[in-house]
């Protein structure tokens, strides 16, 4: 990834985009955070962390790894179903 | 207009572009480069004093042509003065009047230069055709040494076919192929489309270097167009049959 | 003429930065212009100029870069790991759809081109 | 079409209502400016198309001077404007009254149009594909006309007469390459120039720099585009020539900055880059062109170093020295054109060799424009940054001659301007021509180097006036390169006047007017 295209897409005063979570009680206790926050920036301390995340209409689990740091909570929760087709028998 | 140029010429200044030059800085280009603008003070106050001047002339009072449109060095025109109108012209200059008179407008353009200008032409560009016709000639005109519109005019003359072929309809049966006499303009024009149809064929970036080589050709009498027109002579000989005689 | 370098030919009358940027995936005009400077090559000077040495640095010069093979491989290794977290964007990839919220329903051509977890382009 | 016209007339004076251009906008005067024979054609023209019905025949008489003089004074100053304004409608071929007798019938309307035309299409292959006009109509053998001219010589110049370059300064100007495509040269059997006032004022310049060092005589050459001023420095390289003096010109600056040719490290303490291809070029032609003169005693040592070349010439060359008032600098040179190596030594050594001479030396920069227009050449250094012109060899050295650092004992040196470049406020800052403004940036004025030109006198080639004009027209009647015209019927004055307005006196229109304009 281009060091630019990160740099870029925020002003660097700003710092990242950051919701209070109760991280440090969720790593003691190892309960799933859950929460609406889509768009907050995942930080190095969240790895480990289990989230549940909305999509709209659940809440999506996953635990928070290395590689997830600097993108958004929300990445990890698609909010769309593709659609499939099902023939219905009972017509 | 007039008042900036005014207001220029207070400050005895040329023009009033980006480079404001005052008679004050214009000194040796050494003391340009020491400029001092306290020196300059009482310059830009006759500066500012017209700027507020002109603005307030400008804004206070509706547009009047005779104040406007004064003469240099006149502060109104009189519009009404007919003075002038009392001058009358010499004898001279009467009989010069009345014999250009008698002599018609000449025509703005050669007819034919026109016509092959026109041919060449696409998408209305008059002016780039003409260029491309005009450096053509020229470069006729230096291998030949001739005038090359009389040379272009002898091209068209040797190349433009006599009589051309036309289907026309019987009636009954099958239709007839008739020969049929050219206009000028058409000989002109079928000859100057050779041209045309020649100097695509050659290699030149430029067109008009093109056009000349053809033009040039055809004054050799090499042009392909000439085999072009006696197919066009043999044809209509062909069907001299069907020529109608009234 | 021909002139081979990194084994890509170019016709001798190209001019150097010009030839390098259309040729080479991931050099684009500022860095052949860049690399010329570097090298010591006149603005307009034409790939046959160039002798034997002269072609030598220019090919230590991008062998130094990262394009071509180099660069597509680092352009896969980011789209899989994508993939491997489980983002969203990895998702997209893998079907072949664009990235960037763009719209679907309609053209979206280039992404159904190139959009794979194996990019080449 | 009474409506188009801005025209507003007040006091028997017309005025231009004014456009945002500051001139008139040439449409308005194209009824009336596309005929004009005669004053008295202008009138009944004016009345026919102004239709203007509170005008006596009186008023319309009087017209036609205050269109030329309103039409002058509003010709646009800026050099871009005037060009268009030149280059517009009005500015095409005129037919004189006399010429052609035609009915006054309505002009039809034609109506064949060939769609089909190829005539635009660009074409990308083939042999004979690189011909273009300019290249053809100047490289091509053509048919020259024959014509016996006096020769330009320094000892009689008479103004407004028609002259060679005389046959021992032609070839060597040739050499110098102070003629150029586009000048319209092959229309004649050779070269010609026009003695003007300018040639004139040249030639005093010229007598007075034979004797004194070149600090006295450093001259810019300026004026509009197509006026003459490469003309006028090749009449000055024609007659520095019959004085036997030695010319050392640089035809186009140009090459210098726009990156066309190589460029390396200078071997020199004094200048960072050295450029082996122009230098090479340069010493050719200064040495074909003044092999006459160069049997001039060496002051110092010089000397060759082997240069190692490829296959079997292989160590050939050996060290060749060539020592102080043993040798000449004819033989210098003679031994450096065919020298394979590096030359930018050999040229500082000619230039220092001429300074220590008391042969006049003449250096003169064409195009020098070039220069002022982007001193920032399009070279770039080792770490990507453009690179200032003056840090190259030949314009360094150009700009030591102009500053005085260096002088010749007995010459000058001579720039010349170009109309093709853009302009700037350098080169007319320093000639005082403009003010000083100090908030210019660094594209539209380099101060540095207008503080090097201030040692300039300026040079002026104006327009040429009506006399000119007309022994210029003469002699392109004479020589039958006038085909727009029949010249046997032809008023020569009303037809000068006409080709004098047109072309506002600009030497390069007046003869694209009379080559270029079939219509």
């Amino acid at each position: 990834m281009k060091a630019a295209t990160v740099l870029l897409r925020r002003s660097a005063w700003k710092g990242p985009h950051i919701v209070p979570l109760p991280i440090a009680e969720s790593l003691k206790s190892g309960s799933a955070i859950r929460t609406n926050a889509r768009s907050c920036t995942i930080l190095p301390q969240f790895v480990g962390v289990k989230f549940q995340i909305h999509n709209g209409k659940d809440y999506v689990q996953f635990q928070v790894t290395d590689d997830m740091v600097g993108s958004k909570l929300g990445e990890f929760a698609p909010t769309r179903k593709s659609f499939k087709y099902t023939q219905t028998k009972n017509k | 207009m007039l008042r900036v140029s005014n207001l220029s010429r207070r400050l005895g200044v040329g023009s009033l572009g980006r480079f404001v030059t005052s008679p004050l800085l214009q000194k040796t280009p050494v003391q340009i480069f020491r400029f001092n603008s306290s020196q300059n003070k009482d310059v830009y106050d006759l500066w500012i004093q017209s700027i507020q001047e002109l603005r307030k002339e400008l804004n206070d009072k509706p547009w009047i042509p005779e104040v406007s449109l004064a003469p240099p060095g006149q502060a109104r025109a009189d519009m009404r003065d007919t003075s002038h109108l009392q001058w009358q012209p010499t004898q001279e200059q009467l009989e010069q009047i009345a014999e250009l008179k008698s002599k018609p407008i000449p025509l703005k353009n050669d007819p034919l230069i026109e016509h092959c200008t026109n041919l060449i032409m696409k998408d209305g560009l008059k002016y780039k055709a003409n260029q491309y016709l005009s450096k053509a000639l020229y470069l006729v005109f230096l291998q030949k040494r001739k005038d090359p519109v009389e040379l272009l005019r002898g091209c068209l003359d040797s190349l433009g076919p006599l009589c051309s072929t036309k289907t026309m309809k019987t009636g009954f049966a099958k239709n007839v192929t008739v020969p049929v006499p050219l206009s000028t303009r058409q000989r002109n024009r079928l000859a100057f489309k050779w041209i045309l149809e020649g100097s695509d064929k050659r290699a030149s970036k430029d067109f008009s270097v093109r056009l000349a080589e053809e033009i040039i050709s055809v004054i050799d009498g090499k042009s392909s167009g000439f085999e072009k027109r006696s197919l066009m002579h043999k044809q209509a000989a062909l069907h001299r049959a069907y020529l109608k005689l009234k | 003429m021909v002139v081979h370098i990194l084994g890509k030919g170019f016709k001798g009358k190209t001019l150097i930065d010009i030839g390098l940027s259309s040729k080479f995936y991931g050099v684009g005009l500022q860095t052949a212009q860049r690399l010329c400077s570097k090298l010591g090559f006149y603005p307009s000077m034409r790939m046959h100029q160039l002798n034997e040495q002269q072609v030598m640095a220019i090919t230590k010069e991008l062998s130094d870069l990262t394009i071509e093979g180099k660069l597509r491989s680092v352009v896969r290794e980011n789209i899989q790991l994508k993939r491997t977290i489980g983002s969203y964007a990895g998702l997209r990839h893998a079907m072949g759809l664009p990235v960037r919220g763009q719209r679907t329903k309609t053209n979206a051509k280039t992404a159904k081109k190139l959009n794979k977890l194996n990019r080449w382009g | 079409m009474s409506t188009e016209l801005s025209l507003v007339i007040v006091n028997r004076c017309i005025y231009f209502k004014p456009s945002p251009l500051g001139h008139p906008p040439a449409t308005c005067l194209y009824p009336i400016l596309r005929h004009p024979p005669s004053i008295f054609a202008y009138n009944y023209y004016v009345c026919h198309y102004l239709s203007l019905p509170s005008f006596t025949t009186s008023d319309q008489i009087l017209l036609f001077p205050y269109i030329i003089s309103c039409t002058t004074q509003y010709l646009p100053t800026n050099r871009s404007y005037r060009k268009v304004f030149l280059h517009s409608t009005m500015f095409r071929g005129i037919r004189a009254l006399h010429t052609s007798a035609a009915s006054l019938a309505e002009k039809k309307v034609s109506l064949s149009f060939r769609k089909e035309a190829k005539g635009f299409v660009k074409r990308s292959k083939g042999p004979g594909n690189h011909k273009n006009f300019i290249n053809v109509s100047s490289t091509t053998l053509l048919k020259k006309s024959e014509s016996h001219l006096p020769d330009l010589k320094p000892q009689n110049l008479t103004k407004n007469v028609v002259t060679n370059f005389p046959n021992d300064s032609v070839k060597a100007l040739h050499h110098l390459g102070s003629f150029r495509k586009g000048q319209f040269n092959e229309a004649f059997s050779r070269p010609v120039s026009l003695v003007r006032d300018a040639t004139i004022r040249l030639e005093k310049i010229l007598q007075k720099a034979l004797t004194t060092d070149s600090t006295n005589t450093r001259i810019a050459i300026i004026g509009e585009s197509g006026v003459g001023k490469t003309t006028t420095l090749a009449q000055f390289q024609s007659m520095a020539k019959s004085h036997k003096a030695i010319v050392f010109a640089i035809n186009n600056a140009d090459n210098f900055v726009d990156g066309s040719s190589d460029f390396g490290p200078s071997a020199l303490d004094t200048v960072e880059y050295r450029q082996p291809m122009v230098t090479r070029k340069l010493i050719k032609k200064f040495f074909k062109a003044n092999k006459d003169e160069l049997n001039i005693p060496l002051t110092e040592d010089i000397k060759f170093a082997t240069v190692k070349s490829f296959g079997e010439r292989k160590g050939k060359q050996q060290d060749l020295a060539f020592k102080a008032k043993e040798n000449t600098l004819f033989d210098v040179l003679n031994h450096a054109v065919h020298y394979r190596g590096d030359l930018s030594h050999c040229l500082h050594f000619t230039f220092s060799q001429l300074s220590a001479s008391n042969v006049p030396v003449f250096l003169t920069v064409d195009n020098f424009t070039a220069f002022t227009q982007n001193p920032i050449t399009a070279y770039r250094d080792t770490k990507n940054n453009r690179i200032y012109f003056d840090r190259f060899e030949i314009p360094s050295l150009i700009l030591r001659y102009i500053r005085g650092d260096d002088k010749f004992n007995k010459g000058g040196v001579l720039i010349s301007s170009s109309g093709k470049h853009k302009s700037n406020d350098t080169l007319s800052v320093a000639l005082g021509d403009k003010s000083y403004e100090p908030y210019a940036k660094f594209g539209d004025f380099d101060r540095k180097l207008a503080a090097t030109l201030q040692n300039l006198e300026k040079f002026e080639v104006p327009s040429l006036n009506k006399e000119e004009v007309g022994s210029l027209l003469q002699y392109y009647l004479d020589q039958g390169i006038i085909h727009n015209e029949k010249t046997d019927e032809i008023n020569f004055e009303s037809f000068r006047d006409n080709k004098f307005f047109y072309s506002s006196g600009n030497p390069r229109e007046l003869l694209k007017s009379c080559t270029l304009n079939y219509y």
